[in-house]
């Protein structure tokens, strides 16, 4: 019963810090981990189906699809 | 009955087809007004031909339906102003052969809404023609020249302002009065008064803005002079004579029936305070349409100006509310219909053989263009409202009626404002035709017969109305019988005024003004004469001004005629001017509008607004 | 009447072929719009008019359903047309993407207007989007990229609130289904409707492009190519009207006309309307780019819709009818206009296109004639809706007038510059002499004979239009009987 | 149990939002309207869960006896499609925003719009 | 480095988000009459009641492990999302075409290095390619039995093509990656069609009797999942083609 709430705490402080962090790799990576804890919070809620498509898509294919655009826009190293 | 109006909307379209060969255009313009002028005067006292046209389009519950009827009122003032745009339609022949723009098929357009407008028996075909008539008479004044532009913006703007303030008062007046009918709302709006006085005089002022902008009444007066000064100039006389008198039908057939009997208590039992306010607007544009006619340079604005004068002298004589006065003021009309023609035709054929309308540039055209200086001089006369002329008859009932109902402040007025009208008035004469001629206007000719035949045409007919007033008097009067008006029949030449027994034979007042004249001529052909000085020698000691690098115009003597005059009334003109104010609603319209486009250019802050947008909501549906 | 889904399954799978049919796209384009149109006009007139098509077998609330009654035919029509029209101004070769885009687009806007299940319209909402996302990127340059993006990100954030929405009713009322919501709408609490109410509406509010939603159109409509500007009017804003008409007056309205339970969003919603009216009005003032002051009349036009819409009573919804219409014909005419005077001077700034109404008279006429129907000048179209809402909404309480007098006066500005646009196109300039070919000045021509029609004789539109409004007067009722009979 | 679910899908949704409102560099942007759609998603999952349900699949015999004890079905349809929408927005904004960084040469959203920025 | 615009916006958000917050939660605890937000209705007062009893056409049918139903699908969340709103299951697919159809569009194409693979991924390539091709073939293969479905088979056996992608051995053209997309979205919508001409009405399940339970039940599922998983695997491994092309 409790797992439940541990889930939803990392969740939200995941949230709260990809939002706030400065470092755009750094977001990406928390975000993984949000999505991630998300897809478990899918099975508590005893929808399997749901979390084995979040884990591929929500996570695996959108941190991936972050993650090469993060490469294709850092190239040029002058954010402003 | 509907063909008289088809006419003019065939002809429209195909000169719009045929819009490249000027001579064709304009005689088929000629052809539909000669016909529209033989069917109105065939249509003279059958009052009761209506024809409806009802669409099943519902507003209020009940099916719309469209219709036209042949109210006395309305032929009185579509005859007439069919018989000065006739006229006009022959100047206009040779006005344009040389002209860029061609403004005939907007023309027919508009003559096509001012038939609807004076035929219209319900509010909503008024409207239509009303809204009509508004933006076609703006692509009419700009014609394709952009100087004209911003006048014609504001023109436009107001004419916008009028017909959407008319139409809340329409559809007020129908949700109310459960009808669209004029003459049927009228009396069902009196009864009104009583039950909702409120919504009853809301209903009336917004008609009578709408009203007042058309016909530049006080609060907006600025117009004409904007417009005048920039349209074509054919187009302009047909515009300063009979457009300007859109406001004052519905006025004649609406609002004075309307004001006239209700039961207001009467203020020095004379009028109710409706009487009064419309009375005190009419003083106030008379004096100050005079007052700002004569500090004016350019002659189309002193005369529009002029118009908002007698304009004022008309409102004037409805707030009488005696028969006599309501008689004098719907002769004016049709007076002021002539005369104002005859100037501004005069003024396009100085245009159009000079093509300067600054009055200090011109003056000394009498030699050269004689027909064009007598018409101008018999309009002076007439506006002037001196006794051969029409415009006496009408100025001295609107003044009987006053008089009669002891309205002394109004008289004081008018009185004060035709006194003015004669001081720009005889500036206008001198500055243009006396005095000496410039050297450029040396190999000016006189305009060529097409367009001096409607110029002695129009002095006949002053010269007609003036003698004879029956020619206009016995068709109104038999017009307000129709209508239910108490009233006698009046005779041909005599003219009877609100006292008892005081007429006038117009008659003898012209013999005695005819053997003035051949007194008059007489002096001057054995007098000495007088011999001419250079003009600009009596100032310049023989010099030529141009050296000294200045303007010789700027020292004709009709610059600035009545600069005393005009330093007596500045310090009013600069602190209230009501063209700032309007001028200045415009200028903020257009200064927030760059903020407005910023924002939609930049669109970051789209989901930062959206948000507020559902926070709206939540306020509104939680809290309220 | 099943084969109604052909109209959303042909173009999806033109989508899928026009990835490798290069030059023959456009045919395909043409052959599969004309089939669109002609299958609902045969649809019309074939009579069976309200039914109801189960998808898969699966009876009404269980299942997606198409529900097919007078609204909907109108407003395919209405797409279908519209797709058709603005095909005929592409010109130059497009890439395939384009048109992939395009039949997705076509397929999402019928979709919209036949479906009744409310996540079947979220999705057709999100294909739309996308589809529109697209198609304004389609010149990839500095203006279309940023405009995509911006409106993307608005957009999805708008969809998850509806998304929110959708959960809501499923979880109180238990079902997906239009019909379904509308009969158990009234067992619903006065705060959860609300809210459920809030929700929907400030996603439909992105689309019908009201004020504090409506960032997004001046850059969408200013950064895309003319063909897009003729979708993004034709279809897009068609099947938002459609979506509010259903939405907003047939499910969340139980028997009352007023737009919702609660009065005051309806207060609320005709606020926001003639704010957005004087907004875009005075916007579009000293705007120089044509096609920027065209979408800023356009939010205009459609803010004047929602005002006639949430006044609560039929004639004002007449009214609001007409506006539509008036605005569809009128605004198809300028962009046409707007096109092709942009692509002969060069620049879309309208001061360098003085003189062309010399050379081109036919648009320049069309152009003047449409603009006078937005004003809302008497003999066209666009003066018996403003007739119907203004004379309805003076009778109504204290907002609802000075809505009314805030709409008169901003038609006031919008005669100022269209007719000033209108002055430059007849003005003498000189415009060296690049042909035009004849036809594509037939058609703006036709739609402005069309508004011109309306305009002086509207019985028959007016037949059309009382139609559609009995169906939404006993809306419920005659709705619910024609999807759940089978209960 | 549910509060737990409803609370935190709530919290993500409103984290999501303040990160669509106030970030300025697109990327944060996009990863925030990610949050909000996994927010979405747990919050419709969530209203379809009751409390010591089980999985609505048919592994028995005796499951198909409690089946009123099944969790409800729609919402994780309705899930399934809605993560795939998110799956598609993600991908058509990155390929927008990388798209923006060339033409803008900057990826902060208030980039001005006009002509400067080299664009291909 | 804050400028105080972006401190006003922080404020404004938080302002916002606070005023929603208070308002759901007053929607959540009002009183009034009705149905609630906040009040728990169980699946069976809704649609879902039917689609568990499996008894949607005729009200009183019932069913048993291993006999025949309306939808023979022992996945319940699989029969709702592809048989009983299939059609949401199509468009979703139409979704993910044209946005990756969009992303190909609008991605800039420069030229690109590639890195070389280091050893160990070279060496474990083809056993993952053959891992990921395994997984995925199971989860959509008894899609209807176990959890999992069209899309996540479809993103795992994406992400074999990834390693071979990545470790440079040339796999699938994209060319032929688009033809698989291609044919697969039109046979979906074919499939469609001919359940219109077979059975009157569009995407309805013609292949019936089976029971449930066993590896071919459920009718035209699993070959929706397969059609599915197959597109989605060629879309998402267009996106792939992006990020390494040579």
């Amino acid at each position: 019963m409790f797992l439940s709430v541990i889930i939803a705490v990392i969740m939200i402080f995941g949230a709260m810090w990809t939002i706030v962090t400065e470092d755009l790799f750094k977001a990406i990576v928390i975000f993984a981990i949000v999505s991630l804890s998300s897809s478990i919070m899918f099975l508590l809620m005893q929808a399997p189906d749901v979390a084995i498509t979040e884990a591929a898509i929500g996570s695996g294919i959108t941190t991936g699809l972050f993650i090469f655009t993060y490469k294709k826009v850092e190239e040029e190293k002058d954010e402003r | 009955m509907v063909e008289i109006l088809l006419v003019p909307l065939i002809t429209a379209f195909i000169s719009d087809i045929f819009i490249k060969n000027k001579r064709l255009v304009w005689f088929l313009f000629l052809i539909s007004n000669g016909y529209i002028l033989y069917k109105l005067y065939s249509l003279y006292g059958k009052w009761d031909l209506t024809y409806i046209l009802n669409t099943d389009y519902q507003i209020f519950g009940a099916k719309l339906s469209l219709g036209l009827s042949n109210n006395p009122l309305g032929w009185y003032f579509a005859f007439f102003s069919a018989v000065v745009t006739l006229v006009i339609a022959i100047f206009s022949i040779g006005f344009n052969t040389n002209s860029k723009g061609n403004v005939a098929p907007i023309w027919m357009l508009i003559i096509f809404a001012n038939l609807g407008i004076f035929y219209a028996a319900d509010w909503i075909t008024f409207f239509m023609m009303w809204e009509l008539m508004g933006w076609t008479s703006f692509f009419a004044i700009t014609n394709g020249n952009t100087k004209a532009l911003d006048g014609a913006k504001y023109y436009l703007a107001l004419s916008l302002l009028g017909g959407s303030s008319m139409l809340i008062a329409i559809l007020l007046l129908g949700a109310y009065t459960k009808t669209f009918i004029i003459i049927t709302s009228a009396y069902r709006l009196i009864q009104l008064f009583n039950l909702a006085e409120g919504v009853f005089t809301t209903i009336l002022l917004l008609f009578i803005m709408a009203f007042f902008i058309k016909s530049a009444i006080f609060p907006f007066y600025m117009w004409p002079s904007k417009v005048y000064a920039v349209g074509p100039e054919d187009y302009i006389a047909f515009m300063s004579s009979v457009m300007i008198k859109y406001g004052i039908y519905p006025m004649a057939i609406f609002i004075v029936p309307v004001i006239g009997n209700l039961q207001l208590p009467k203020i020095f039992n004379a009028g109710n305070w409706m009487q009064y306010f419309i009375g005190y607007l009419g003083a106030l544009s008379a004096v100050v349409g005079t007052l700002l006619a004569m500090f004016q340079t350019d002659m189309k604005k002193l005369f529009a100006y002029s118009s908002v004068a007698n304009m004022g002298y008309i409102l004037l004589g409805f707030a009488s509310m005696s028969i006599v006065g309501f008689e004098g003021s719907l002769f004016h009309v049709v007076n002021h219909i002539v005369l104002k023609a005859a100037i501004f035709l005069s003024l396009a054929a100085v245009v159009y053989r000079t093509g300067e309308s600054e009055m200090h540039k011109l003056g000394g055209l009498v030699y050269k263009m004689p027909i064009t200086f007598l018409t101008f001089l018999f309009g002076i006369i007439a506006a002037a409202g001196i006794p051969p002329l029409n415009g006496f008859g009408s100025k001295w009932m609107i003044i009987q009626a006053l008089m009669e109902k002891k309205m002394v402040v109004l008289v004081i007025s008018m009185v004060f404002a035709s006194t003015g009208a004669f001081m720009y008035l005889f500036r206008a004469l001198v500055s243009i035709f006396l005095g000496q001629l410039p050297e450029r206007y040396k190999d000016v000719k006189e305009v060529p017969y097409t367009m001096s035949i409607p110029m002695i045409i129009m002095m006949g007919l002053m010269l007609l109305i003036g003698v004879v007033p029956g020619v206009v008097m016995k068709p109104l009067t038999i017009a307000l019988d129709a209508l239910g008006y108490k009233v006698d029949i009046a005779t041909w030449t005599t003219l009877s005024s609100s006292f008892k027994n005081a007429t006038i034979d117009l008659k003898i007042v012209f013999y005695m003004f005819a053997m003035g004249i051949v007194v008059a001529a007489l002096m001057y052909l054995f007098g000495n004469k007088s011999e001419t000085i250079p003009q600009h020698d009596n100032y310049t000691a023989g010099e030529n001004p141009i050296e000294w690098g200045v303007d010789a115009d700027k020292f004709n003597y009709s610059y600035s005629f009545y600069q005393p005059f005009k330093e007596m009334f500045d310090p009013l003109f600069e602190r209230i001017s009501i063209d700032r104010f309007f001028s200045s609603i415009g200028k903020n319209f257009e200064y927030i509008s760059p903020t407005i486009q910023g924002l939609y250019k930049r669109g970051e802050g789209a989901v930062l607004l959206f948000s507020i947008g559902v926070l709206l909501f939540i306020l509104g549906g939680w809290i309220l | 009447m099943n084969s109604i889904v052909f109209l959303v399954v042909i173009p999806i799978i033109a989508a899928f072929l026009s990835l490798f049919l290069g030059k023959v796209n456009k045919l395909i384009a043409y052959i599969v719009t004309i089939f669109n149109l002609s299958f609902s006009i045969v649809v019309l007139v074939s009579g069976k008019i309200p039914f109801n098509v189960a998808i898969g077998g699966w009876r009404a609330p269980y299942g997606i359903n198409f529900v097919v009654s007078d609204i909907t035919i109108f407003f395919l029509l209405l797409i279908n047309v519209a797709a058709v029209l603005s095909l005929t101004t592409i010109k130059e070769h497009m890439e395939y993407q384009f048109y992939a885009f395009y039949f997705i687009l076509l397929a999402a806007t019928n979709g919209m207007v036949l479906t009744g299940d409310i996540f079947n319209f979220y999705l057709f909402t999100e294909l739309t989007t996308f589809a529109i996302g697209g198609l304004v990127a389609y010149k990839r340059d500095r203006l279309a990229t940023g405009a995509s993006l911006k409106y993307l990100i608005l957009s999805s954030t708008a969809s998850t609130f509806s998304l929110a929405a959708i959960g809501l009713i499923y979880k109180t009322l238990g079902t997906l289904n239009f019909a379904d919501i509308a009969s158990k709408i009234s067992n619903l609490n006065k705060a959860s409707l609300s809210l459920i109410l809030i929700l929907f509406i400030s996603s439909m509010l992105v689309e019908l492009k009201i004020f504090p939603f409506n960032i997004w159109v001046v850059k969408a409509y200013d950064a895309s190519i003319p063909a897009v500007n003729l979708f993004l009017h034709g279809m897009v804003s068609t099947a938002g009207v459609y979506g509010a008409i259903r939405i907003l007056l047939m499910v969340f309205s139980k028997n009352s006309i007023m737009l919702s339970q609660s009065s005051n969003i309806a207060n609320i919603l005709i606020l926001l309307a003639f704010i957005t009216v004087i907004i875009s009005e005075i916007g579009a003032l000293t705007e120089k780019n044509l096609i920027k002051v065209l979408a800023f009349s356009s939010m205009a036009q459609l803010g004047i819709f929602l005002f006639g819409i949430s006044l609560g009573n039929y004639e004002a919804l007449k009214g609001a009818f007409y506006i539509v219409i008036s605005n569809y014909f009128a605004k198809f005419v300028m962009f046409i206009v707007a096109k092709n005077y942009s692509v002969i001077a060069g620049s879309r700034n309208y001061e360098d296109m003085k003189g062309l109404g010399r050379k081109y008279p036919g648009l320049a006429i069309a152009f003047t004639i449409s603009a006078l129907s937005l004003m809302g000048m008497p003999f066209f179209a666009g003066f018996w809706g403003k007739l119907s809402i203004v004379g309805n909404a003076l009778l109504m309480d204290k907002i609802a007038i000075i809505g009314v007098i805030i709409i008169l006066i901003s038609s006031v500005i919008e005669g100022v510059y269209y007719l000033r646009i209108s002055h430059t196109f007849f003005s003498d300039g000189n415009i060296q002499d690049t042909k035009l070919s004849r036809i594509n000045c037939v058609l703006p021509i036709i739609l402005a004979a069309v508004i011109l029609i309306i305009g002086i004789y509207p019985n028959s539109i007016e037949n059309i239009i009382w139609t559609m409004i009995n169906e939404i007067q006993n809306t419920p009722e005659k709705y619910i009987q024609v999807i759940l009979p089978l209960k | 149990m549910t509060q737990v679910f409803i609370l935190s899908s709530l919290s993500l949704m409103f984290i999501g939002l303040y990160g669509v409102l106030t970030r300025k560099n697109l990327l944060k942007i996009i990863i925030a309207l990610n949050i909000i759609e996994t927010g979405i998603n747990l919050l419709l999952v969530s209203f379809g869960y009751i409390d010591h349900g089980i999985t609505p699949i048919l592994t028995s015999q005796e499951s198909i006896l409690n089946l009123n004890k099944m969790v409800d079905p729609v919402p994780q349809a309705i899930v399934l499609t809605s993560i795939v929408i998110g799956l598609g927005t993600t991908a058509f904004a990155l390929a927008l925003a990388i798209r923006y960084k060339i033409t803008h040469n900057s990826i902060s959203i208030n980039a001005s719009e006009e002509e400067e920025g080299r664009g291909i | 480095m804050k400028d105080e615009t972006s401190v006003l916006v922080n404020i404004i958000a938080f302002l916002i988000l606070f005023v929603i917050g208070i308002y759901i939660y007053s929607v959540a605890i009002d009183t009034g009459a009705g149905i609630k937000i906040t009040d728990n209705i169980t699946p069976t007062m809704r649609v879902a009641d039917k689609y568990l009893n499996k008894n949607v056409l005729d009200d009183n049918s019932t069913y048993q492990w291993g006999g025949t139903a309306e939808d023979t699908a022992a996945n319940i969340v699989t029969s709702v999302v592809v048989d009983y709103r299939l059609f949401d299951t199509t468009l979703e697919v139409i979704v993910l075409f044209i946005t990756i159809l969009g992303f190909g569009f609008v991605i800039p194409k420069d030229k690109r290095k590639i890195i070389k693979p280091t050893t160990i991924l070279n060496r474990w390539a083809p056993i993952l390619m053959l891992l990921m091709l395994m997984i995925g073939g199971y989860t959509f293969i008894n899609g209807h039995l176990s959890p999992g479905g069209g899309f996540p088979a479809g993103a795992i056996i994406s992400t074999a093509i990834l390693t071979g992608v990545l470790t440079g051995r040339r796999t699938i053209s994209q060319k032929s990656l688009k033809i698989i997309e291609a044919i697969t979205g039109i046979s979906i919508f074919s499939i469609g069609i001919i359940s219109y001409f077979l059975t009157g009405s569009f995407f309805q399940n013609f292949i019936l009797n089976d029971k449930i339970g066993d590896l071919f039940s459920g009718g035209l599922i699993p070959i929706f999942y397969g059609l599915i998983a197959f597109k989605v695997a060629a879309e998402l491994s267009n996106i792939y083609f992006e990020f390494y092309e040579e």
